[in-house]
């Protein structure tokens, strides 16, 4: 029973927020200031607009206001065959696109219920955990601009710039890479992308050591970060927040560990947990997550078996009648494919299950009675892509 | 020394004539092609839900009205620093009693909460 | 020959720091009007270095080159933006309030620039030496205050009326703290040793008093042979501390640059201008960064001193060249080498330039710019010139030093939040300003 | 293009041609369908034995339906993903079943299907997933046209988002849901793009019309 009343009370606390300033008490009676965030605005990330309703520099309430890039991707699947479609998922989370790809792979596979070789699978993984790698420098980099730090950007760049250029050898693409096909991986690695992999580790290890040395232990990160944009793990379930989001708040919970998919069985790894759901601990555990990718590809490189890298797969695929969901972890949490198949060459339906729409849902919650500046925190801290909150 | 002064009141004088002239230089050569749109507040794009002439959060009136308080008894500090070693013992423990009541009215104002922000 | 044009003359033919050329009023009027062109020149020229070297070292620090394009090395960068600025659409928005909009702008650049008035490059290289110097700099940096509120009300906007307000907070609140740790500079002014030169001066007689003369504050630090950080170790290095950290906040810069807080606030309170009235507010921020530093420098690193001024060394006599301490010649080099250096910098970068027709134009440009600095450093050499330049020159290295500082925070630190920058600054500074206040008064009882 | 907006799935409608489904059974009518339909397709995937889907056996299935009886339609397994067709009446008491005494924790997401030619053609899918279980479960049920569907917001406060993004391109409203408006398309647009009865290119001009200026966006 208390569940039931805790889930409607948070439920209430995501409402939708009244555009009419509410009378305040009359000692501190000033007026309420709406607020619009976005979406042209620098650190909205995109498109997002909040409207911030506001006392003085604290937030009352938030309303997000999204669809500014929608571009209608589940529609498009529909009038598109499974393999004309893979393309669109990378323009999602653009920058994840190998995520995007590996999901949207795997889920059609699973439909038409075929596994990629064992070579294949490993390539995956390391292109998807080098991609991890890269959203989250992305992330790190434009998350300590909102709080107000400009170097690390320009460090993440840099090293982020490394792990595309493996991509562009790879597949000739740098950012909507479109690395695999249904059945497995389109390219056979390159000469020398074992070494390319490990080289890479090496020269990035001590670099996120730098990220660290920059933030970790700064004062005013610390204050800007810690305590900021609490989220409880249960309010996290409640609220479908997954990814770091959920780690940093105690819940030790990664699909690749839970569900495993692609061979993730095989490797060995950590999912780093925090403890207080706060910025610094969302922040902490990213910057433990990409030490973890770092293990993974190190292992996935070793382990690299010989093989095709292509299961025998029709040139246009048609699957039978029926539906599948499939949800992998991206970098920004749970994404997840629902497609129905009518038996025809395309899709009758696809769903994509966006972890940075549903986790954007948790902002609200996030920010209330928090100042004008957390949003901004928040907002980075989520991380989130407008390209698939809006799809 | 009023010939020291002089100076300041030319100082001004270029000082202003910087922004204006610039300005007007600037006036003469650059293009103007109003449109209703690029004439409306910037809110990220959105038109403004109300005006920006709303009373604000009174913490604002707060943090003003501490400064007065506090930037004038500032002030009286001023000659008493200057002429602290004329004035010997008598200046300091006067100035003494003076900070104290300064003290008394900060550590009141922080008990009271007018620090905190939120 | 009139009294004034003595006057002149005797300063330009002697150099014995005495501020006797302000006796006579039309004298003192001219020599103010040249000093106030070479400071407007100086600072102008100040702002578009710094404006350069800020976007050089800003972009070392972040791994990356800065401007290139534009004259060697982007050296002409600045003057292309500044030439951009210049014809650019400027747009007030049509609810603007058009008189205060407009004033805005002005009225943060002559406070900015009026600074300038009273602070002392040099024993005698000042616009004037006002004997209420410091009241002065602090009544005037207060109106500062004032444009930003005009420019945050005016636009009729949001985003400008919080950056005006939480700016206006801000600045307030460090003021406070500020003028403490500025009182416990004056405090040492009155201090032991300081007394018999002020009684020469100022004929106060008596006891020995302190002095609010920005000029006064230096020769008190001469007097005292010590650098007023390093007053009663640790209370004057405190008190520098405050000074510093407040500066930093009144000038509106990283880490404490709330007020037009990018990721947040957009651009604060100067959203909603464009074109040169934007540039007007940038060149106020520049110029007035520049200025509390030279406040800094004069209340606490002793202004024009050199480092180790109370050592002289032994007397050396060169021939047709010229006598004195060799500490003190020793020194005296160090304006000129340090321009040979600078020449030889830009020297390197003129061999290294890449040598193809395209770059023919950049190289001549960076090889003048090298002879430039270096035919500096050659005039800096002449006995006459060293010696009435190398006041500036030592004033300008430890100016400098702070402008460093302020790219170098830019470059580390996190912006606060705004709770947290008002927390600091009435819960932190105010105090330990009251009590560095305090202990300086007590210790200066016995001095 | 006009073909093309109008497409109806070809193997769906053989499917039901030849099953002419009773209105409660929308989603059933799949299952014979299955081995035929990929053995004729191509022969390449290998076509194990998994593929149909089967009735799915478990004391879960057993307890739900011991509570709710006929309201539970189906419980069915399909490539070892597990689903329950359910009334639409007793969906939300079935949910909160599911959530309260199975521990299905997590909401993953909520989205609907059309299917035109259905009685009841919007097929509203409910994927959830628990933590303690570490199992996915998938819920499924239809309504008609202008009929509202339950909300689950008061269950899962995750809902409202996705929610309001089923009704925003399909039209299906939910029933007690805190604020059902729009959210990826603009709150006039007209249409709701995801039916299958939405052209692709099909766009509300009138719209674009007043808002942006412009004949057509694109």
């Amino acid at each position: 029973m208390s569940e039931i009343l805790k889930s409607e009370q948070s439920a209430s606390s995501v409402k939708h927020l009244e555009l009419e300033a509410t009378p305040s008490p009359a000692y501190l009676d000033s007026d309420e200031l709406i607020l619009n965030m976005g979406p042209q605005h620098p650190s909205t990330h995109g498109v997002l607009r909040v409207i911030l309703k506001l006392d003085g520099e604290k937030v009352m309430g938030t309303e997000c206001v999204i669809g500014y890039l929608h571009r209608g991707v589940e529609k498009i699947a529909e009038h598109r065959t499974y393999a004309m479609f893979n393309p669109y998922v990378d323009r999602m989370d653009y920058v994840a696109a190998v995520s995007n790809g590996l999901g949207y792979c795997e889920a059609v596979e699973k439909l038409l219920n075929i596994e990629a070789p064992p070579r294949a699978q490993h390539i995956r993984v390391i292109l998807a955990e080098l991609n991890r790698l890269a959203s989250h420098m992305l992330w790190l980099g434009t998350h300590a601009l909102d709080i107000g730090a400009i170097t690390p950007l320009f460090y993440t760049f840099r090293d982020r710039e490394e792990i595309l250029k493996i991509f562009e050898k790879y597949c000739g693409a740098r950012l909507t890479t479109h690395a695999f096909r249904i059945g497995g991986c389109l390219y056979e690695t390159y000469e020398g992308f074992e070494d390319e992999c490990r080289n890479f580790v090496k020269f990035v290890r001590p670099k996120i050591d730098e990220y660290e040395t920059l933030l970790t232990t700064n004062r005013i990160w610390v204050e800007r970060t810690k305590g900021v944009g609490y989220i409880s793990g249960d309010d996290c379930k409640a609220m479908g927040v997954t990814g770091p989001v959920l780690r940093a708040s105690g819940v030790k919970w990664d699909i690749r560990k839970a569900q495993p998919y692609s061979g993730y069985q095989n490797f060995d790894f950590d999912i780093p947990v925090g403890t207080n759901g706060d910025t610094y601990d969302r922040y902490l555990v990213r910057i433990a997550e990409m030490r973890q990718s770092l293990r993974i590809i190190e292992q996935a490189v070793e382990k690299l078996p010989e093989g095709p890298v292509m299961a025998k797969v029709p040139k246009v695929v048609k699957p039978a009648v029926g539906e599948v969901y499939h949800g992998i972890e991206s970098p920004k949490g749970e994404l997840g494919y629902f497609i129905v198949s009518d038996g025809s060459t395309q899709p009758y339906r696809i769903r994509v299950r966006p972890p940075s729409f549903v986790n954007l849902q948790a902002l609200d919650m996030m920010v209330r009675g928090a100042l004008v500046a957390d949003v901004v925190a928040v907002i980075g801290t989520i991380d989130i892509v407008l390209g698939e909150v809006d799809r | 020394m009023p010939q020291n002064y002089i100076p300041i009141f030319l100082f001004m004088l270029v000082a202003l004539a910087i922004p204006v002239v610039t300005l007007v230089i600037a006036k003469a050569v650059r293009p103007d092609n109003p449109h209703a749109t690029k004439l409306m507040p910037y809110e990220c794009g959105i038109d403004p839900v109300d005006t920006a002439r709303a009373r604000y959060t009174v913490r604002f009136y707060i943090v003003a009205i501490l400064f007065v308080v506090f930037d004038v008894e500032t002030i009286f500090l001023f000659p008493w620093a200057v002429q602290f070693k004329m004035l010997g013992w008598f200046g300091f423990v006067e100035m003494m009693v003076f900070l104290a009541i300064l003290v008394v009215g900060y550590v009141w104002i922080w008990k009271k909460g007018a620090l905190e922000w939120v | 020959m009139p009294q004034w044009l003595q006057s002149v003359v005797d300063y330009v033919t002697k150099s014995n720091n005495t501020p006797g050329w302000y006796a006579d009023p039309v004298a003192s009027a001219i020599w103010a009007l040249i000093y106030i062109i070479l400071i407007f020149t100086g600072v102008s020229i100040a702002v578009i270095a710094m404006n350069w070297l800020e976007r050089k070292i800003l972009a070392h620090m972040q791994v990356r080159l800065g401007p290139m394009r534009v004259g060697p090395h982007g050296l002409l960068q600045p003057i292309a933006d500044a030439l951009k600025l210049l014809i650019k659409e400027d747009i007030m928005p049509d609810q603007a309030d058009k008189v205060v909009f407009w004033l805005a702008p002005v009225t943060i650049v002559i406070t900015a620039f009026t600074v300038y008035i009273v602070i002392p490059f040099g024993p005698t290289h000042a616009v004037t030496d006002m004997n209420i110097g410091l009241l002065f700099m602090l009544g005037v940096s207060s109106i500062g205050v004032l444009g930003i509120i005009m420019a945050g009300w005016a636009s009729n906007s949001h985003y400008p009326l919080m950056g005006s307000l939480r700016s206006s907070a801000q600045m307030v609140s460090y003021e406070i703290a500020m003028g403490m740790a500025v009182v416990s500079a004056v405090l040492m002014t009155s201090f032991k040793g300081g007394g018999n030169f002020f009684r020469q001066i100022y004929g106060t007689g008596g006891a020995s008093v302190g002095t609010l003369s920005m000029i006064g504050i230096v020769r008190a630090q001469e007097a005292q042979q010590t650098w007023f950080l390093f007053k009663f170790f640790p209370l004057g290095l405190i008190a520098f501390f405050i000074f510093a950290v407040a500066m930093v906040a009144e000038t509106n810069r990283a880490p404490f640059d709330l007020p037009e807080a990018e990721s947040e606030l957009v651009a604060g309170f100067h959203t909603e201008y464009s074109g040169f009235r934007w540039s007007l507010f940038f060149l106020a921020e520049y110029a007035a960064m520049i200025a509390v530093s030279s406040i800094a420098v004069t209340l606490w690193l002793g202004g024009w001193m050199r480092p180790f001024a109370s050592l002289h060394g032994p007397n050396v006599e060169i021939p047709n060249y010229w006598s004195g301490g060799a500490i003190d010649l020793a020194f005296a080099l160090v304006p000129a080498l340090t321009f040979f250096v600078l020449a030889l910098f830009a020297f390197i970068g003129t061999v290294r330039m890449p040598k193809h027709r395209a770059f023919r134009v950049q190289t001549i440009g960076l090889a003048g710019f090298a002879l430039a600095l270096g035919f500096i450093g050659l005039v800096l050499l002449e006995p006459h010139v060293r010696d009435r330049v190398q006041d500036i020159f030592w004033f300008s290295l430890k100016v400098a030093v702070f402008m460093y500082m302020y790219i170098w925070y830019r470059g580390t630190f996190p912006r606060y939040r705004f709770d947290q920058l008002m927390h600091l600054g009435w819960k932190f500074m105010i105090p330990t300003g009251i009590a560095v206040l305090i202990l300086t008064a007590a210790l200066g009882l016995g001095s | 293009m006009a073909d093309e907006t109008k497409r109806t799935p070809s193997g769906q409608q053989s499917a039901q041609g030849g099953d002419k489904p009773p209105a409660g059974k929308a989603a059933i009518p799949e299952k014979p369908k299955v081995g035929e339909g990929s053995g004729a397709a191509h022969a390449a995937p290998p076509k194990p034995p998994g593929i149909a889907a089967t009735p799915w056996e478990h004391e879960r299935v057993a307890r739900l339906k011991r509570l709710y009886g006929s309201a539970i339609k189906e419980a069915l397994t399909y490539l070892g993903q597990n689903y329950l067709v359910v009334n639409k009446e007793a969906a939300f008491d079935v949910l909160r079943a599911i959530r309260d005494d199975e521990n299905f924790d997590y909401l993953v997401d909520v989205t609907c299907v059309h299917y035109p030619d259905r009685a009841e053609p919007f097929e509203i899918v409910w994927i959830l997933y628990s933590f303690p279980h570490n199992e996915r479960l998938r819920v499924k049920a239809s309504v008609k046209e202008g009929e509202k569907a339950a909300s689950v917001v008061a269950l899962w406060p995750t809902a409202n988002w996705l929610e309001r993004e089923a009704y925003d391109m399909f039209g299906v409203e939910f029933d007690g849901h805190p604020d059902m408006r729009r959210i990826l398309l603009p709150d006039g647009w007209k249409g709701f793009p995801l039916r299958k009865d939405y052209g692709i290119i099909q766009q509300d001009t009138e719209w674009v019309k007043i808002n942006l200026g412009i004949e057509s966006g694109q």
